[in-house]
């Protein structure tokens, strides 16, 4: 309710100040309609994750952490690891999120970077096998949002990138009883793309990117696309209650693919050298 | 995985052409308590969608002075899936439900009912690929049947590629074994998307002829929802004029 | 709330007519007291199902579907095949009926419908054994509730027997070391006796035969019995915060039985002929 | 399942015959802070009932202008039965909820206590057969140790039929092994039956004879809640006249 | 609510009598300061349980049931047998308990309870093991409080001690083919040390041994110490939203290690004799 | 179950000595859209604190017309354990919210604030021994950080026994493999307990030596909670003048 009143003296005040800005093609925090925030990434801050990345895009805030276990594969994947994706708004991350389970947006958050890893096959689950059908590693990616100013499927997207391209997994071996042993040693997860969410926000018919929560205030709808590294596309979304004209679809397919190009570069910078901003 | 979704003449495994919809039928009016439903059928998936309003708002805390609020359920029965389906209600259920709220309340003219709640059901009794356009395009019959002010229709379908090639209208099958799925919805007659989703590898030609494939198959579908309504309210099929597209 | 104001206004409005018309031995919807509304059942509406069929009672509508599936046995009955049944009156099927988990009225549904089942001994659950204490077939019954006008523990007991009646089960075999196999054909699931509800209505002193919602809503108590092919009493629950004589439980009893048999005919001739109409 | 219920004299596993009732005792105000309670033992049953009420409803909106709600709940502890009962309340908990709070409204004066609140909770410590039966029986008893206004106290029992004869009041081996089991309740005073359930497989002549069984159950049952109050109030067993029945 | 406002009506009246009494070294209930309400323990209460006592301090009452049976190891632990612990404010326990799931306090009560079970190792789970990493003894101890006076700690860790100093446990014995045979004997489940709550309460600057409801109404704080047979201190817990001074900490430890002494002698009685009175 | 958690020269695994605290870090304002907030790193652990309030209270019924209520979460991230630790809220950490929640209420003027609620979460990123003392150290500098009246900061820190000697702050290892454990939170300035949790197993003389610590290991940490707030509003560290202790 506070949320819908805040929304309210918006609607009145800052909305128009907005729409006088975009015609000028510029925004409330004076970025150009297709400028990103600034974005930081470091890696490794979570020591007791196999891997882990924090991300800051403007004021909004993640922290991915991986975990690689042992695991039973399912009955009709026999030969594949698994994968388990969550989210979570903590409720440290702004005013209006809510303790308790995960609401409909952190499950739609969690699903769409579950899409992105999977459909991008940046994991080879094959190799994730330690016994058919009996023993596998299962692979958790868990996503909190320590500070939400808007951009998370962006931002969770490049946290998750980050933590598992930097992550370890165990060695485990099958003794001639069936028992596991896990080996001192760990090995490299091994990621063969890096799968980035450019997230598009349409405001008084103008798209901008990288909108943030003032912004999806305003906004009619959001469309997230997100690339691999071969520039292909392999998870879409578009959110709000608002609509897209077909060509506005269209063009954004173009941007995106060229705004992960540049993401993608300075992921693969951090990961070289740890942490990075832009 | 090793199965051949296209033979050489790229026929697939239902027979269908590349471009080609699976059969869909819609009844409108099919149950009777509710103001507004219908029963779509749409390759193998059955679904039900029903509707319940204009309302009062509960809890009342939700109500929103101005326009009405819709709530939206894709439910599926535990007997729609080949192995049984767990009863509780899964995160692919809830995410689901979300995007298809999202892909009706732009149709809705929400201001013509302040104080209200709309309620917008989907039973899936039997699902098959392509369940949550299904359910969505008889969720907009079932709406325009519950004489909610509409500014369009709202049709969905998916396009995607399989084989190496854009299709149109993925089935369960070809989901599981093929390469991408765009499920789409548009208002057919503003030209505006209200659902757009995508999983799969596209390249960016690839993208844009599977969008392409995706309108052609919601125009169709938005064929069918008018001559269901039609039918339900004239006793016929549509007929002559089609100025309207 | 909506529903106890509609029942207010029933009260005052609808009851007197009632009364009147129950004292001609009619009811409001021109029945006589015993006489049930239109039946029609179709089986085999669900193809995903092992079996299903779809009934409709006056504008009351359900579904049932059943499943055969691979399952591990209890441990205290390590010999004996598996049967779950839900049932819910889904949100779709009246103004009244909430999303959500099932309340209070579909579990009791869920659990009379399972009683019907299992005392009238319709299954053999010990030839539903693969290998005693570690693989039995599990039989799922699914009720789902698409239009309530009342009588959902009869339409339910229809629509199970009709699903039961011509569902297949797969085979499955046990290799030597221990896996299994499903194999290609099905065979019948072989149904033993058909178990059907009466349900019964006491409204002003008069019972009535299959009431519908508006009945239910002005009823004292409600007695369902539940008769076997044989005219046995398998199961029995009464309703409703309202007293039956004892008499009248007994005489129930005699017409509960009566019914039955008519009920069993029209279901047996859906089952041969693929869907039936009264 | 091949146990042998009955001997060749008829006589039942714990010594009892065919129309015979357990031990039954029933011990009033038991529980301190409740505005009544009961704690009956039926068998190896021990159960206890408290009834908090009349009270404010809560939540508001479930409040009936002219009648008292009731709420029920029948409730197992973890340790009443044989394997640990899972703590989470179960399916069976929830129905002899429902129809233990029906089988207690036709008794209750609800008129009397407009906008409230009538609170029954029972507590299985230890289960045996026919623990719905004896948790309504000690919770009428606690109805009334409340002074909530009743027209009758309710009676309950169950009668069945195991090693082909009808016996009264099945314990827990006659219910698992036998072969029907019907738990009854009534007004005993106004002859009304407020409970009726039937599991298992009878002919019409048996379930005749069945149900007469059950009500005779319940007279004895109501004997025993007469004496108990009588007992509490008035510090003796009941005396002579028998004169209401 | 109804809670609240009964807090308020005792803060006016019941309030500063209760202060009146303090300053004199006196109750309301006549008790002394550190004066325990009258006590009384009875064994073998639910003869389905393992092991099973019924404790009454003052007016509150509570039923503690142990239930051995067959369980699985946890993996990090495959040498050790299980404990689980819950506890239940029974909604027949008084006006302001609340059916559903367990609350807060409920949790805490189960939780201190656990700890003081397994920190003094009254029980060895090294010796309730059948087969390593296989086959364990699983000991469920749950507690209900019937009737809620205040004191529910210290009640309840005496229950509990009684009922597992008097349980037995099957004996299990594992065949060739790794089946499992339970036996017809029972074993005693061997108890090596008696750990007892104390629970002390500061009210207006005094301290008070077991204070009932009304006076936990009136509490600043709360302090509950765990003793074992041999004096030692194996868990506490404080609770309110009071303070103590660290001159009070280090008094009630004595205190409390005095009066475990008696308690164990209570309870130690009881045992022998199957109920006792103090 | 056999590490040596002492060598011979009574140096712990991590080389500290008995009565030494690991490295605290609070840095102070670190969550832009909270009132107040702290991350705590305290050895391995990694905790945020945030406050939001004084707001108003949801649901209304929990209002107090005279004082603010606090609510209190602590909650850990799945990737905070060495084995990924289940999302769902578990028993722990309600518990842990609880004794928090009442070790902070002390030192909170709640008075000033009628009406209202004040929230404090604390998110465990990374967790080690001593969670919960660390968690209420930064909860308490959020409190302060977001401006609410208190009569002083509560610090933390938790003493035991491993190895047969009592030690200051333990961690993970020796949390599992040690004898004993006591978080203890105090009011530095008040001199008062405001959180107190004992397990393990101490003779009275060891009780009373490992409280001592716990005290001593409190006022530690009070001086660098003192030093981040000093450092967030002036810009440096605490200097000179230590009268108000």
């Amino acid at each position: 309710m506070s949320a819908v009143r805040k929304a309210v003296v918006v609607g009145t005040l800052r909305k128009s100040q907005m729409k006088e800005q975009l015609e000028k093609g510029k925004r409330l925090d004076g970025r150009d309609l297709l400028q990103q925030r600034k974005l930081s990434i470091e890696t490794g801050v979570i020591e007791k994750a196999s891997g882990s990345a924090r991300v800051r895009l403007g004021d909004t805030e993640i922290v991915a952490g991986a975990k690689v276990e042992m695991g039973r594969p399912f009955p009709d994947t026999p030969d594949q690891g698994l994968l388990i994706v969550t989210a979570e708004v903590l409720p440290i991350a702004s005013a209006y999120a809510e303790p308790g389970p995960p609401n409909e947006e952190a499950i739609e958050l969690a699903r769409v970077s579950d899409r992105g890893i999977r459909e991008s096959e940046m994991l080879d689950f094959s190799k994730l096998v330690i016994k058919k059908g009996e023993h596998v590693y299962s692979v958790f990616v868990d996503v909190a949002v320590l500070n939400d100013d808007g951009g998370l499927f962006d931002a969770a997207s490049y946290a998750i990138v980050s933590a598992l391209s930097t992550a370890k997994r165990p060695n485990a071996t099958l003794a001639e009883d069936g028992s596991l042993t896990v080996l001192d040693e760990t090995s490299d997860l091994e990621v063969k793309t890096l799968p980035v969410a450019t997230t598009f926000a349409k405001i008084d018919g103008k798209i901008v990117f990288d909108p943030n929560t003032e912004e999806q205030s305003m906004m009619d709808a959001r469309l997230t696309l997100v690339t691999d590294s071969e520039g292909k596309f392999v998870a879409g979304q578009k959110g709000g209650s608002g609509v897209f004209t077909f060509e506005e679809i269209r063009e954004l397919a173009r941007t995106s693919a060229e705004r992960g190009i540049e993401i993608r570069k300075a992921i693969r910078d951090t990961i070289e050298n740890g942490s990075q901003k832009t | 995985m090793t199965t051949t979704l296209l033979n050489a003449d790229k026929i697939r495994l239902d027979g269908r052409k590349l471009d080609e919809l699976r059969p869909v039928k819609i009844d409108v009016g099919v149950i009777k308590n509710a103001d507004g439903s219908a029963l779509i059928e749409f390759g193998k998936n059955k679904i039900i969608a029903a509707v319940y309003g204009p309302k009062e708002v509960h809890p009342r805390h939700l109500t929103k002075p101005d326009r009405a609020i819709v709530k939206c359920r894709y439910h599926m029965t535990p007997f729609s899936t080949d192995t049984r389906k767990n009863p509780s209600f899964s995160r692919r259920e809830i995410e689901i439900s979300k995007v298809i709220r999202q892909a009706l309340e732009p149709a809705i003219i929400l201001e013509d009912y302040p104080r209200s709640s709309i309620e917008v059901y989907m039973e899936v009794l039997q699902s098959d690929g392509g369940s949550r356009c299904a359910a969505l395009s008889a969720a907009s019959v079932a709406l325009a049947d519950a004489g909610i002010n509409m500014r369009d229709l709202v049709a969905g379908c998916a396009a995607g590629k399989i084989g190496g090639e854009i299709v149109l209208d993925i089935d369960d099958t070809e989901d599981k074994e093929g390469e991408a799925d765009m499920p789409t919805a548009i208002m057919p007659s503003l030209g505006l998307v209200t659902l757009f989703q995508l999983d799969g590898k596209l390249s960016e030609s690839e993208f844009q002829k599977t969008f392409e494939f995706a309108i052609k198959g919601c125009m169709k579908v938005y064929q069918i929802q008018r001559e269901a309504l039609m039918n339900k309210y004239f006793g016929q099929s549509e007929p002559m004029q089609e100025s309207t597209e």
